[in-house]
């Protein structure tokens, strides 16, 4: 069941990992600090300050207009639903099928979930008109007797996105007791507190090892289905309307993959920054950037093909109102996005056959965040080029983003990253226990010292 | 060595006792405004009594709300309704020279809106009194009262809570004697 | 239970406490604020809140004198809609009409008297009563015309009718002056000298559009600004679809096609100005076709001999065989009308075109038949004599100005500042006049150079009455009466002159109090004219029905009897057309027309008409000159590229709207914006054509030939973005709006309907 | 008295071992504590029953049910017409059924692993914080001192880094 | 029990498609694109009558227009033979309304006359109705509109002056719809009657281009005119179902 990994890991002792990974959390250098103001100040003033001021003024704040009600705000909800979907989902997947080579990087993977999910929710509370009668859309009993529209597809967003916040969260929750029943043995004070809160007296017994092992299990099994429902559903939201080129079939298809593709693009950001923040160095290595590489370059085929499949039946369909649709998607007012999009997405990725690109950090940092940046303009396309190109013609128009929606977007990577900053100083960011079932276990021998345990 | 989570929970208890004490304090401070000063009795430029017009002396509602029966809005009687009587009624007392006043000056009477419903609710009252829906039913018992109050009569559990006059009244209402359309939405919504 | 220390305690206690405090501050904070009920001291009889009171009145938004129907609401005034039983409007009402409510409500009106202080830059208005502003007036009348000098006042006004004129007319009749002019930019001269000349009155005869199977429209834009807007509309749609089995044809004839030409079957384009050789051409195809039959055929052979098709199609630059197609079905549809006026009659060989136009109807016969030209009966409202200010009447108004024969204008509803040509010199002549008074409800560009502003009523607040012109075959009259009670300190305008005429001493002769009781002396006289059961009802009865239904009506027609005046025909004959600057230099034509949304101006100051999309092109809130796409190109000019646009006269900077139909050496600027003043909404806003008119006129009236200009066209570089509500106005083959061919139509019919079924899931 | 008597391992199979013969001698309510999951654990200690499977399917179960009873007994209770649909429009709730299905099956997952694993823990429980790290532990109650004794001979034959008491009342 | 039983009726009972068995009316405009002229008497109307806001040239000029009836145009051919047909364009009611499915807090839903219902004050703003509806006919309030005063005294106390991030749109007019249906209830009389209630855009169209009325009522004058064999339904192929009906221009 273990192979025996080819990297550096096998070279450490369990004490090691403790020890990497406690400090990780415990030593706190001033840079982290900078960090963390720079990002939460950046949160404060591009993500809340202008949407405290679109809450007071009115969704006019974005660009928003007549054809083009939706704008970037849809756009970054599905942009960050989609990040989201590589972590829990290809934890899961790679749980169940028990490769060991994600568990350095599993944890980050998660959380990497969890924030773009936060994010994304917010997202949902920036887009709406009204938020403060978000609660409408939650079905609750109440005096007016009403519920909300379950034949909506908005409210399967709801339901769905409720199920997968609470999956993730309790997914990275399950996987991270252990690590914080260690942490906790080796803090005191408030830390201490809260360590033996989260890990709820965990010991380490077989039967708590054996029990956690199946609810693990079941929760991969259960949230598979789950992380492929959401992002269809986030894609029905478009397909079920009849706007020409959005309703397609093939919408969720290309939605899950177009998903799962930014998201392990940008479980590659992440994990060269922390490989290069937090001293991971040896957990993280070109094992995990050959194999994601791989992935990357499996699921740009992919969605090379499914975004070529949407184009040929659009235009084989040689109605006007795909024609035009299409036309204005390739060569309209945001052409250059399109082509953009292709370069990042589709023909970028092509390098990734090459194994000295995959086994090269930095190229494959860089690639990884155009491939998010392409994956965004990929949905801003979505939103943006499709309402303004439908049935009537003379009710088309233009949509373009405003500066307060632009600075909400990029306050919504400060926020996410903000949110990371604080989760790298609660979490264990590499999961201890499992990256020692990588290692060998230690070997029956007698009389060894217990160097470096405490007394 | 052992290991449980009840003295990370003591370490909490302040806390916790804190974060307690301000939800109380706030339902109970929110709950004080309510009961205390409900803002849905204001008082009004006349110490004008329902309880002595229409309780002691069963002045019927529509004698001076004559609106009420063709109107949707029910409308206040003019200075005039009220000096047609007090010319000759009650003439001595102080709030009925306070009236005379205003007729003399031909100033209208300022009356606070008591009674008063969201811009987006579609309410006639002529269709209710031609219905014969007590006026009490909604606006609850009006003759004993002296400062006019919102209350009402139909009660409908939930829609109590805080103020009476929520949906979830005119719902029970229409629901219950099962008004055509009643639930209709476009019926009460404009 | 824990023990607690004191100071927890404390501190519990102290965060309860904020907390307390803090959730009922929530609740305050959240109560609804204080409202008032509507109190009354007397109940009101016209009103109970919540009910609708109708109050039936005329619209003076433009000349057609549509009836209204205004809703209003506990005092206020919530909807104009037209009145069903006015015969002119029937129930229906243009968008400028309904937006009159944005007139009374404007924010930018005028709410008290004012007086000019300081000169020249820092000159500014300051509030003063109504006492102080009528005196001042009044006691200059009274010196000038004790001193027998009446005839240094002038007076100018907008184009009224009815009493109002008439209350004019003895004002100044008592000044002893001769100077009353009603100007209206757009009033159509040339067509009532063109009548006179054809018919020998000098009257708007009633075109029958309801009954006309065959409309052929020499440049009047019918539907749109052209007297009557509505109730051509009302015939329109009636002689389109309103009869069974017959569908009247609509053929447009102008260079830049306007609403009425979108709406008609073909619209045909000829050369600006050559629109009465056009008709000529088509009155020669048929006398030459032998379909004229009448005894003055010779006449008429010699007349039209020069129109042959070739000549005129050469002319015109219209094709012979749509000539003489157009000819052939003129004559075989009956009834058939053929139309004239807008920017055919606004060139130099205006009333000559306009003439032949008649011609044309005369030599098929449609005059007085039903379907074709009615003339009307005398209007009923009281007899005034014709006021109406041509161009070069103005021009004489300001020259004597200048040389200071004026003491004292009087200024009522019209904004000659903003609708004449700057080449008529009338602000500076405005100058020159020691007293000018302005009775406008909004500070416009004329009002703003004013010395004293004695606001007056908008027409909601004011009483009036109407007297249709034209008619609709019969006579017709309305009252106007407030709808609401006055907004600010303003007085009507009739109330103001019945003051004025009674500081000068002349109660004797105009004993009225107000306008209300002189318009019930005045309408005495028509319910005189009532039957007997009429008449035994009394007048307090009449009056109060007449108010009630917001129109007065006799059904006894014109006379249909007519006859041509055999010297009329030697007479016809239409010369090309001059221009303004040579071809070489302003290549171009500029066509302006009437704005669908501001009429000569006066609408700009309503929002809702800023924000109402133009008909044919979407744009809001500006100007732009319409261009043609083939000239577009050429120029390499596209949709929002600015261009400077000089005339002999003046330059302009637009931008470019690239218009489908218009003729490739005609640019066309809508009139209405380019406001200098008149309130927030219309104030340096687009561009006035009017500025860059050459004074051309037209001989016999002195109408300014206002669509004779020549003009260059030079691209600027510069680029905004035209502000529309239309996206790409192409069907590109989605079938949005479907045709139907009638041949088609009848055989298919079963096939085209759409199962309708009852229930539908 | 009890006690409970604890050893300190180097490597998971000594660990093993050691359990295995205390088993042998008797001693029951074995614990093995270990810094990762080991195997063959059951071996030695018997099979293991989840209960936690029944908690997912139960959850699940329910889950459906009460996702598909809220969808359409909501729209029962005020039938909103949209778009010409039925009212219980199977589809769509289908979808709402399914979340729901997964949303009750992960917290009866989460239920049944707090249930099955008594956690969290309110008593105190016998715990050696080195066995987060890298020692493997094995703990078995003792009821007296002869007994404790007699561990702890075991414990240190199969190779005992360290034998530890840890008393009643220091839980 | 009840609570079960009430679910087994409603299952019973709510699984066939369509709610209604039949509406009570069936409310229907026809428009006679031969008889259109564009003239837009027909927006103002409808801004007066409806509290439309006048967003002015700057939200103009960011495409924020707010008309619940607008006047669509499309151009044929090239000068000379250029020809322009109007269109007016407003919510369709459509009997399958896509926009009625999506909104997740119901604010929007068919009634028992045929209307597409938009209830504003429940309305929580996701725009996603205006994505769905075909015919771009929802009109959304991006800020709190003001009207210079006072300009706010015209405003129509039947109707709800609509706040920031609500949806809005065409209602038939159903302040007139109720208030005829209140008038006909005084009179005994059970139904409305053709012609006694009219929106405001049917009322002042100068061409009497626009009709409307029941079309459940035979005798009517809209249902006449929408068997007229020039009807058609913009965008029919979408399968709305629509309650507005189109009379083909005719072409001579």
């Amino acid at each position: 069941m273990h192979r025996p990994m080819t990297t550096e890991t096998f070279k450490l002792g369990y004490n090691d990992i403790h020890d990497d990974v406690v400090r990780s959390i415990v030593k706190t250098g001033p840079k982290y600090y900078i960090a963390l103001a720079t990002a939460g100040g950046v949160t404060l003033l591009c993500f809340f300050f202008p949407w405290s001021y679109q809450l007071y003024y009115g969704i006019g704040a974005a660009g928003m207009n007549h054809p083009g009600v939706w704008g970037t705000y849809l756009a970054s909800f599905i942009f960050w639903i989609g990040l989201s979907h590589s972590g829990t989902l290809l934890s899961c997947v790679l749980h169940l099928t028990n490769s060991s080579w994600r568990k350095a990087m599993y944890r980050s993977a998660e959380a990497m979930t969890l924030f773009s999910l936060v994010v994304a929710a917010t997202y949902v509370m920036v887009h709406v008109g009204r938020p403060w009668f978000i609660h409408w859309a939650v079905p609750y009993p109440n005096q007016m007797e009403l519920w909300p529209n379950f034949r909506s597809p908005l409210l399967f967003d709801v339901m769905a996105i409720a199920t997968y916040i609470t999956g993730s969260t309790i997914f990275i929750y399950m996987g991270s007791i252990p690590d914080f029943a260690a942490v906790r043995d080796r803090t005191s004070g408030w830390r201490n507190t809260m360590y033996t809160l989260l890990s709820l007296g965990w010991r380490g017994t077989d039967k708590e090892w054996h029990r956690l092992h199946w609810a693990y299990t079941f929760l991969a099994v259960l949230i598979i289905p789950l992380a492929v429902s959401v992002h269809s559903i986030v894609s029905w939201d478009f397909a079920m309307s009849i706007v020409p080129s959005l309703h397609q079939t093939i919408f969720a298809p290309y939605f899950v993959v177009g998903a799962i593709y930014s998201g392990t693009a940008g479980i590659v950001t992440v994990m060269f920054v922390l490989r290069k923040t937090m001293g991971f160095e040896q957990y993280i290595t070109k094992l995990h950037f050959d194999n994601l590489g791989k992935l990357l370059l499996v699921l740009s085929l992919i969605w090379t093909y499914i975004n070529g499949v949407e184009l040929f039946t659009a235009w084989y369909s040689g109605t006007s109102e795909e024609y035009e649709a299409l036309g204005y998607k390739l060569f309209g007012y945001y052409a250059w996005l399109y082509w953009e999009m292709i370069l990042f997405c589709a023909v970028a990725p092509m390098l990734m056959f090459s194994t000295r690109f995959r086994t090269s950090f930095v190229p494959m940092l860089i690639l990884s965040i155009a491939i998010n940046i392409g994956m965004y303009t990929e949905r801003f396309l979505i939103v943006a080029t499709s309402l303004s190109r439908q049935y009537l013609p003379d009710a088309w128009g233009t949509y373009v983003p405003s500066p307060v929606e632009i600075s909400i977007m990029v306050g919504s990577f400060a926020l996410f990253t903000t949110l990371f900053l604080i989760f790298v100083k609660i979490f264990p960011s590499v999961s201890m226990y499992e990256v020692k079932e990588t290692m060998a276990t230690p070997k029956m021998e007698p009389a060894a010292p217990a160097a470096g345990s405490p007394a | 060595m052992n290991i449980s989570i009840v003295p990370a929970l003591k370490v909490l208890r302040p806390a916790a006792m804190l974060v307690i004490v301000i939800l109380v304090g706030l339902v109970l401070g929110y709950w004080a405004n309510a009961t205390f000063v409900p803002g849905n009795s204001p008082e009004q430029p006349i110490a004008f009594s329902h309880k002595i017009h229409a309780g002691d002396n069963e002045v019927p509602c529509l004698y001076c709300h004559t609106q009420a029966r063709r109107s949707p809005s029910a409308g206040v009687p003019a200075v005039s309704k009220c000096v047609g009587c007090h010319l000759e009624v009650a003439t001595e007392k102080p709030q009925i020279r306070l009236l005379m006043s205003y007729w003399e000056n031909r100033e209208p009477i300022p009356w606070i809106k008591v009674h008063d419903l969201p811009d987006f609710v579609h309410f006639t009252h002529k269709r209710h009194v031609l219905a014969n829906i007590e006026c009490q039913t909604c606006h609850g018992p009006v003759e004993t009262m002296d400062r006019i109050t919102v209350s009402s009569r139909a009660v409908n559990g939930s829609a109590q809570v805080g103020h009476p006059w929520k949906m979830g009244l005119c719902l029970s209402c229409h629901r219950e004697n099962e008004v055509v359309n009643g639930i209709d939405c476009l019926t009460c919504h404009k | 239970m824990p023990n607690i220390d004191r100071r927890e305690f404390l501190k519990l206690v102290g965060a309860g406490g904020v907390s307390v405090g803090a959730g009922f501050m929530l609740r305050e904070a959240n109560k609804d604020p204080r409202e008032y009920l509507i109190p009354h001291v007397l109940a009101p009889e016209d009103f109970s809140s919540g009910l609708d009171t109708f109050y039936n009145s005329v619209c003076s938004m433009c000349p057609a004198g549509c009836g209204i129907s205004v809703r209003t609401r506990e005092g206020r005034a919530k909807k104009i809609e037209g009145n069903p039983a006015h015969p002119v409007s029937q129930g229906r009402l243009c968008t400028l009409g309904q937006a009159g409510l944005q007139a009374l409500y404007n924010p930018d009106r005028l709410t008290a008297p004012m007086r000019r202080t300081g000169e020249g830059e820092s000159a500014s208005f300051e509030e003063i009563t109504w006492e102080q502003g009528l005196k001042q007036v009044g006691d200059r009348l009274d010196l000038l015309r004790a001193a027998r000098r009446g005839n240094r006042v002038a007076f100018l006004t907008q184009g009224v009718r009815g009493h109002l004129a008439q209350l004019f007319e003895s004002f100044m009749r008592q000044l002893g002056s001769p100077r009353l002019l009603h100007y209206d930019f757009d009033h159509p001269h040339t067509l009532y000298a063109a009548n006179q000349q054809f018919f020998g009155e000098s009257r708007l005869p009633y075109y029958d559009l309801a009954n006309t199977r065959l409309l052929l429209s020499f440049g009047a834009d019918y539907l749109n600004n052209w007297i009557s807007p509505v109730h051509h509309s009302l015939g329109f749609g009636e002689s389109r679809q309103g009869r069974a089995d017959v569908r009247g044809r609509f053929v447009q004839i102008e260079p830049r096609m306007s609403i009425s030409g979108a709406a008609a079957d073909e619209w045909i384009p000829a050369k600006p100005g050559t629109e009465g050789i056009l008709a000529l051409g088509l009155a020669h195809h048929i006398v030459a076709e032998g379909n004229y039959n009448g005894a003055d055929l010779g006449a008429w052979t010699n007349a039209l001999a020069d129109y042959t098709p070739d000549a005129v199609a050469e002319q015109t630059g219209v094709p012979v065989n749509t000539i003489t197609r157009l000819a052939d079905s003129f004559v075989d549809t009956t009834p058939s009308l053929a139309i004239g006026g807008g920017a055919a009659g606004n060139h130099s060989n205006g009333v000559d075109t306009l003439v032949a136009v008649n011609a044309l109807n005369y030599l098929v016969g449609n005059i007085g038949q039903e379907g074709g030209l009615v003339l009307n009966p005398e209007p009923a409202g009281p007899a005034v004599q014709q006021h109406r200010a041509s161009y070069s009447a103005m021009v004489e108004l300001a020259e004597a100005a200048r040389q200071g024969e004026i003491d004292i204008l009087i200024i009522s509803g019209t904004n000659p500042v903003f609708t004449l040509p700057p080449a008529a010199e009338f602000a500076e002549a405005l100058a020159q006049i020691p007293l000018v008074v302005s009775l406008s409800s909004f500070l416009d560009e004329t009002t703003a150079l004013a010395d004293v502003i004695l606001p007056s009523h908008t027409y909601l607040e004011s009483w009036g009455d109407d007297f249709p012109e034209p008619g609709v075959g019969f006579s017709v009259g309305a009252v106007s009466q407030p709808v609401v009670s006055p907004l600010y300190n303003t007085r009507g305008t009739g109330d103001i002159i019945l003051d004025l005429a009674r500081r000068m001493g002349s109660s004797s002769v105009m004993p009225w109090q107000n306008m209300e009781e002189f318009l019930k002396y005045g309408w005495r006289r028509i319910y005189q004219r009532g039957d007997s059961q009429t008449l035994a009802q009394g007048f307090d009865a009449f009056w109060t029905s007449v108010l009630k239904a917001g129109a007065w009506g006799e059904t006894t027609n014109g006379s249909t009897a007519f006859t041509l005046n055999p010297d009329v025909i030697a007479g016809i004959g239409v010369a090309p057309p001059e221009f303004s600057g040579s071809e070489e230099d302003y290549p171009f034509i500029l066509h302006p027309y009437l704005s669908p949304n501001f009429h000569d101006g006066r609408g700009a100051n309503l929002p809702w008409m800023q924000e109402l999309p133009d008909p044919m092109t979407s744009v809001v809130y500006g100007s732009w000159v319409e261009v043609n796409p083939v000239t577009a190109e050429e120029m390499g000019l596209s949709e929002g590229d600015l261009v400077d646009i000089q005339s002999p006269h003046g330059q302009l900077r637009v931008p470019v709207f690239v218009y489908p139909a218009i003729m490739p050496n005609v640019i066309a600027i809508p009139i209405g914006q380019g406001h200098g003043e008149y309130g927030r909404y219309a104030k340096g806003r687009g561009v006035n054509p009017i500025e860059i008119l050459s004074p051309l006129l037209e001989p016999i009236t002195g109408n300014l030939a206002s669509s004779a200009t020549r003009v260059n066209l030079t691209p600027t570089g510069g680029r905004v973005k035209l502000v529309k509500t239309g996206g790409v106005s192409r069907d590109l083959g989605r079938d949005i709006v479907q045709h139907t061919s009638l041949g088609v139509e009848v055989s298919s019919a079963a096939d085209n309907s759409i199962p309708i079924t009852e229930v539908t899931t | 008295m009890t006690s409970n008597v604890i050893g300190l391992f180097h490597d998971p199979e000594s660990a093993l071992t050691a359990a295995g013969q205390l088993k042998g001698a008797g001693f029951e309510s074995l614990e093995i504590m270990s810094p990762v999951p080991i195997h063959g654990v059951e071996e030695v200690l018997g099979k293991k029953k989840s209960v936690i499977k029944n908690f997912t399917f139960m959850g699940a179960l329910i889950g459906g049910i009460s996702g598909f009873a809220l969808a359409a007994g909501t729209a029962i209770a005020w039938p909103h017409p949209v778009g010409g649909r039925p009212i219980i429009t199977m589809p769509p709730f289908l979808i709402i059924t399914y979340e729901l299905t997964i949303l009750f099956g992960i917290l009866a997952t989460v239920l049944g692993f707090f249930i099955s694993s008594r956690l969290p823990a309110f008593r105190n429980r016998v715990y050696v914080p080195e066995s987060a790290v890298d020692k493997f532990v094995v703990t078995a109650p003792c009821d007296d001192a002869e007994h404790f004794k007699r561990a702890e001979a075991i414990l240190n034959d199969a190779g005992a880094e360290q034998v530890r008491e840890i008393g009643e009342s220091d839980l | 029990m009840s609570l079960f039983s009430r679910f087994m009726d409603g299952w019973r009972k709510y699984r066939k498609p369509g709610y209604y068995d039949e509406f009570d009316y069936h409310w229907t405009m026809t428009i006679d694109l031969d008889k259109c002229t564009g003239c837009e008497a027909c927006v103002t109307a409808c801004q007066a009558e409806n509290n439309i806001p006048v967003v002015g040239e700057d939200e103009m000029a960011k495409g924020r227009e707010m008309q619940w009836i607008r006047i669509e145009r499309y151009w044929e051919g090239e000068y000379p033979n250029a020809k322009l047909s109007f269109i007016p364009m407003m919510c369709q009611h459509c009997d399958a309304a896509p926009c009625e499915t999506v909104c997740p807090v119901g604010a929007t839903y068919h009634n028992q006359d045929g209307l597409n219902a938009q209830i504003y004050n429940r309305c929580i703003g996701t725009r996603a109705c205006a994505v769905y509806c075909p015919y771009e006919v929802r009109y959304f309030n991006y800020y709190d509109h003001e009207w210079d005063s006072p300009l706010e005294q015209q405003l129509n106390p039947d109707v709800t002056v609509r706040g920031k991030g609500v949806m809005e749109k065409c209602t038939f007019c159903i302040q007139r719809i109720r208030q005829a249906k209140d008038v006909a209830k005084d009179d005994d009389r059970r139904r409305v009657q053709d012609g006694e209630m009219q929106p405001a855009c049917v009322q002042t169209c100068p061409t009497k281009a626009l009709v409307f009325g029941d079309r459940k009522d035979h005798e009517s004058q809209v249902y006449k005119s929408m068997n007229d064999p020039r009807n058609y339904r913009v965008l029919d192929e979408l399968n709305t179902d629509s309650s507005v009906f189109y009379l083909k221009k005719v072409d001579a």
